[in-house]
């Protein structure tokens, strides 16, 4: 184990690295499939790698993460297979989600990630389920939930943290603050300008983070999980981060925000700076760093090729999983095909 | 028969059906506001058992990892349930009264019922909520609704409505243990009441989507749905009196809707007759009617009737609210219509 | 007629009716997430203009005061909204997607619905709540919800579906100027197109609660709610080349329901069709199969039939999707079998 | 005006006297119809009389108030007709709500309480749509909101506390911590012991004030109200205070509390505690308050008489106000009367 001057080993740097890039890069492909009418909503987490990976770096398959209608890096960053993930936003079979659910729903229990989540601040309360889990139990495992600035004004956040407060559940509460949900800007929407803030209140720890540091990620996450499996309760953390695109795939953000206020959180930017970091206390080289690059480009780009390359699913699968145990057809009107359509003609309408 | 019917309230079934399950099953909890009552306090714990008592004595026994009073705060404690369940327990959740769905509707309906399908099978949801449902305790128009309808919209939700103790102890056992999330409403009028039915001490289940015929008969159906099913059978023994010969079906599920068993009573007796406590529109009376106007049209020899309240919502005086719920002079009149 | 006709977009109809609504009443006002977007930041106003761009310019004109960004709490503000309407405004407020219900459904059901019958008629409720919904664009489960069968259920609530820019104008027209709570469901797939329709630059108003014959016929009724009724006139068209006199009903009003115009209707073409996109147990389509069976059981010469969607919830996938929502063709296909 | 030590308008002191002793004849009374069997379903406000006597003394009936399950103190507080109150409890015509809303659903308009309210925390949002519509109108009205201790872990009371902060609103927001919701004890169930604390979260004003001291109580909602009118914005309070009955009829408290605990409030009592001030600082004789006391009962029991001397509604009242503009009968199936038992016949249900 080589420890760097941040005091983590240089694997776990280097790890980390790899995962921030793939993102990027995955994030860069759903844009282009996006583009090309395969997908709608997308939602991009450009700008945002930093926070998940911070955090997962701490977690193993039995912890649980579940995330957002934004969610991309949330999966990849607990190992999520990239395969899966693009055939689910293209709606294959093959896909994590066999096709029913696609970009804001993604989940892969065998992974620990519990699922995007498309209502906003839906899945605070759930998360803090699985850690219940875990107490009752009697296991280590921690749940993480991320979530938005825009979320953070939900009361389910509120009712969730006094729960896990009372019941000192092993839950982390992660805040992604982008500074906008939608258009809205933080300032306005979220009273006394802090969600870290809030804690207090609850009497549990609320630590305010550069969410564009990884570094900085890495040890408040490595605090906070250590509490919750030493059975001290929650955290609220609030990572400062910034979304590069619009809120999705057709919003122009300039509407709403300043090209400074752009450029300001690039610079800052969370890959960068992590390169910058690395070579500069010699633990990689540029060229390895560009080769961990190509790797996930190449990764992504495999990605693409199986989810393009895959089927959709057969019309049948409608009628699968609405209940574990229930007799296909057997319902009442409306279960059963006739009168369609080839899916193969169906073009995508217009937005 | 005589000594050997065991007689328990419908409380009492409920609260050995819990108990029974949470002993065969160490992933069966309890969670809900005043479950044990008390909040974990040592000196005074299990004060209430539940706000309908039906968890009372189980903290004693399997202790407050398992049996937890919850904050007022139902997205909160029922959205956890979800993840529970998600993870490896069997929550049982307790929503106090029906008519607060709507502070904790979005756990249910978006993630409850949704995520197995959407997951694309790969989570299991064995998440049981019991609520409390019914008119006729003066509570107006928050505290008395029924709206099972609103569940049973809902595609991914199971939905219960035991007709007595011996329906409730089967249904629960099947519901908890069940892989989906299974609602169960319970009729709190009827809530203290025992019967006549043998409840037996030993855990047995009650299939989830079959109807049970509760009198056999061949000059109409009457359908009830849960407590309503004792209106049915009160009004059947006022009709057959006039000379009629009536069956009762007691749905206990409205979703699954067990459609062969109400459509094969109706094919036979040509009549129905279907009595819901819910709101009038888009109800489970319209759906049970517009099925046998559709699959039943030509054995039809009158058109189907609901008795239900009306569009309006629960009042609070006693005066009124004896002419909003269903009973049984109205279900005679109903029937009376059709078999005339 | 020509170049009489006025055509603009569902989303210009209903831009120009809340300016107009706005402009008549100063104490209209308008909430939701984004309506102005921006927050109200100075530099930054309007950047958004609603979500559906329903809202667009409106802070320019009224000001923050009477447009208000939200933060995401929509039990938050929509309970706003109701204390407002029973204080002297009267507030239009925008649930972003039918699906997020959930969330705010207890200030929905318990509280506006509910408080005018409550309080003795004392208090009026002059809400609006704009919301949308549909499948049809990939959005999945949550997203892409119907579910106006829910509201439709609890007494109290007023709930229209425009099928187009010219019933859409003047449904908001009517529910803005309404003393009860209206909920009116737009279509998010047909939100962006124009309709042939001349929809008239001066206000009017369509009547709440009042059905409208779409096209006149005499061998089959079709059923519309909102943009399906869109399908039964392209069904319709087909089915005229093949020789049938076809009348379809444009709904508008779910509640109340305009039972008078379907039975005349029924009663006189004896065969019924009802298009309904919203999940099949407990909808609308049922309340009128059930009506029609009871209510039009003797003129019936076929049993009535629901084109619905499947008992599921609505999958990501394109290639299920469409599967899963209404299309001419199964409204085609299900008249057929009524006609045959 | 005649100041005293505490800096209160001896009129202002007499009159909160007032309200107090009528509030407890009041449900001195409600509890014997209660156990009569003629209402059921009855909350108890006994023991928290100061809470809303102390705050709606700074209101007028243009200023709204808003209750929960338990609120015929604030009913009383803010100046209902006990007659219709009374009659309202037995469901007769002549009640606040003709018989529809009973005794959870309490609403008078014209003196400005729009409502009571059986959903726990549900009346928190509705509250702050009122201070809304001042703050549109450009009235200098104020909303208060009264809600238990259970109440404030729902996340409604977040959100609202949210908006009112962020649209400074003349909001204000009184806790009536009486320790227990239910059986759940307030310590158990509310994370960090303190309801005021989580004021700060949002950037307002929080109070923690004894509320069994109406002098206490009549200072900072002043305070409070005074911020309101001024634009200040939002103020939240936690006042102390006890229930003396059970949480309601059936219900034998010491199941979950003890003797010694309701000794420990009742020595408090607000009641007392006003009494003695009055008379020690010679504002009132003893005789005084007892003729004050006196005119409270009777006008209690003159309430009574009308009530119970009120006719029940008729039976076609059920159709009516469900909709402002509604054709009675007009509906579905089932808006006609039929084959129904004479109301008078209705004997209550067992519970
Ligand atoms: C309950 C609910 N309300 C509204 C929306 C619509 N919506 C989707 S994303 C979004 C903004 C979320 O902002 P934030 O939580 O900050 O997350 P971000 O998009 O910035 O990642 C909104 C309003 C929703 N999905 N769910
Ligand atoms: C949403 C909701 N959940 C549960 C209940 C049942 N209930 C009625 S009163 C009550 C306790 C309320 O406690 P608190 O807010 O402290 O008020 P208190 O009764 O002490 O005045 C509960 C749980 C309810 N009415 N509404
Ligand atoms: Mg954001
Ligand atoms: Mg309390």
């Amino acid at each position: 184990m080589t420890l760097t001057t941040s005091g983590i080993d240089s694997k776990v740097l280097i790890s980390m690295f790899r995962t921030m890039i793939t993102i990027r890069r995955f994030e860069e492909q759903s844009k282009r499939e996006a583009d090309s009418g395969k997908l709608r909503g997308l939602h991009s987490s450009i700008g945002q790698e930093a926070v998940p990976t911070g955090m997962c770096a701490h977690l193993g398959d039995k912890d649980f993460i579940f995330g957002t209608h934004r969610s991309h890096h949330h999966c990849i960053a607990k190992g999520v297979d990239l395969r899966q993930m693009m055939a689910e936003l293209l709606g294959k079979s093959t896909g994590t989600n066999k096709g029913k659910g696609g970009t804001m729903h993604i989940a892969d229990i065998d992974k620990g990630m519990l699922g995007a989540n498309g209502v906003v601040g839906s899945n605070i309360p759930v998360s803090i389920g699985a850690a219940l889990s875990a107490q009752v139990l009697g296991t280590d495992h921690v749940s993480v939930v991320f979530f938005g600035d825009g979320a953070a004004n939900q009361g389910a956040l509120h009712e969730a943290l006094n729960l896990a407060a009372i019941w000192k559940l092993p839950a982390i509460f992660v805040c992604e603050n982008n500074r906008y949900a939608e258009s809205t800007p933080f300032e306005y929407a979220v009273a006394g300008g802090s969600v870290a803030n809030r804690a207090a209140g609850y009497d549990i720890p609320g630590v305010l983070v550069d969410g564009q540091s990884v570094l900085d990620m890495y040890e408040v996450s490595g605090e906070a999980v250590g509490r919750a499996r030493a059975g001290e309760g929650p955290t609220l953390i609030e990572a400062q981060t910034y979304r590069y695109h619009g809120h999705f795939g057709a919003d122009n953000p300039l509407a709403y925000r300043t090209e400074e206020e752009e450029e300001h959180y690039k610079e800052k930017d969370c890959i960068k700076r992590l390169t910058d970091y690395l070579v500069e206390n010699a633990i990689a080289t540029t060229e390895e760093l560009d080769k961990l690059d190509q790797e996930a480009v190449e990764s992504v780009a495999e990605a693409a090729k199986f989810a393009n390359d895959s089927p959709f699913p057969n019309p049948e699968e409608l009628f699968d999983d609405v209940y574990s145990d229930y007799p296909k057809g057997a319902l009442v009107a409306g279960m059963q095909l006739d009168g369609l359509p080839d899916p193969g003609l169906v073009t995508p309408p217009s937005s | 028969m005589g000594d050997k019917v065991r007689k328990v309230s419908y409380i009492q079934a409920v609260n050995e059906v819990l108990r029974q399950e949470m002993e065969r099953d160490s992933s069966v909890i309890v969670m809900g506001e005043d479950v044990a009552g008390g909040g974990g306090r040592p000196d005074k714990k299990d004060a209430w058992g539940g706000p309908m008592r039906l968890t009372k004595g189980l903290i004693f026994e399997f202790g407050e990892n398992r049996v937890r009073d919850t904050p007022i705060s139902e997205a909160g404690f029922i959205g956890a349930g979800v993840g529970a369940a998600a993870t490896g327990l069997r929550p049982v959740v307790e929503l106090m009264y029906v008519g607060f769905l709507g502070v904790c509707a979005d756990q249910i309906f978006n993630n409850a019922a949704k995520m197995h399908y959407m997951f694309g099978g790969k989570v299991k949801m064995p998440l049981t909520i019991m609520t409390a449902t019914g008119a006729g305790l003066n509570n107006a128009a928050q505290h008395s609704e029924t709206v099972y309808s609103v569940f049973t919209h809902y595609p991914g939700l199971k939905c219960v409505v035991p007709s007595g103790p011996y329906t409730a102890k089967g249904l629960y056992a099947s519901a908890i243990r069940d892989d989906d999330p299974v609602i169960i409403f319970n009729n709190r009028p009827a809530m203290g009441l025992r019967s006549d039915d043998h409840v037996p001490e030993e855990p047995y289940t009650i299939p989830i989507g079959k109807a049970s015929i509760s009198v056999e008969g061949t000059d109409i159906t009457l359908i009830g749905i849960g407590y309503t099913t004792r209106l049915c059978m009160e009004a059947a023994e006022e009709l057959e009196s006039d000379g009629y010969s009536v069956e009762v079906i007691d749905l206990l599920s409205i979703s699954p809707l067990d459609t062969e068993t109400i459509l094969e009573s109706v094919r036979k007796t040509r009549k129905v007759v279907i009595v819901d406590e819910d709101y009038p529109r888009c109800n489970v009376a319209s759906d049970i009617s517009a099925l046998v106007a559709e699959e039943a049209f030509d054995y039809l020899d009158a058109p189907p009737k609901r008795v239900t309240p009306p569009h309006t919502s629960v009042p609070y005086s006693r005066a009124l609210e004896a002419h909003w719920i269903p009973n049984k002079d109205k279900v005679v009149s109903a029937a009376r219509q059709v078999l005339e």
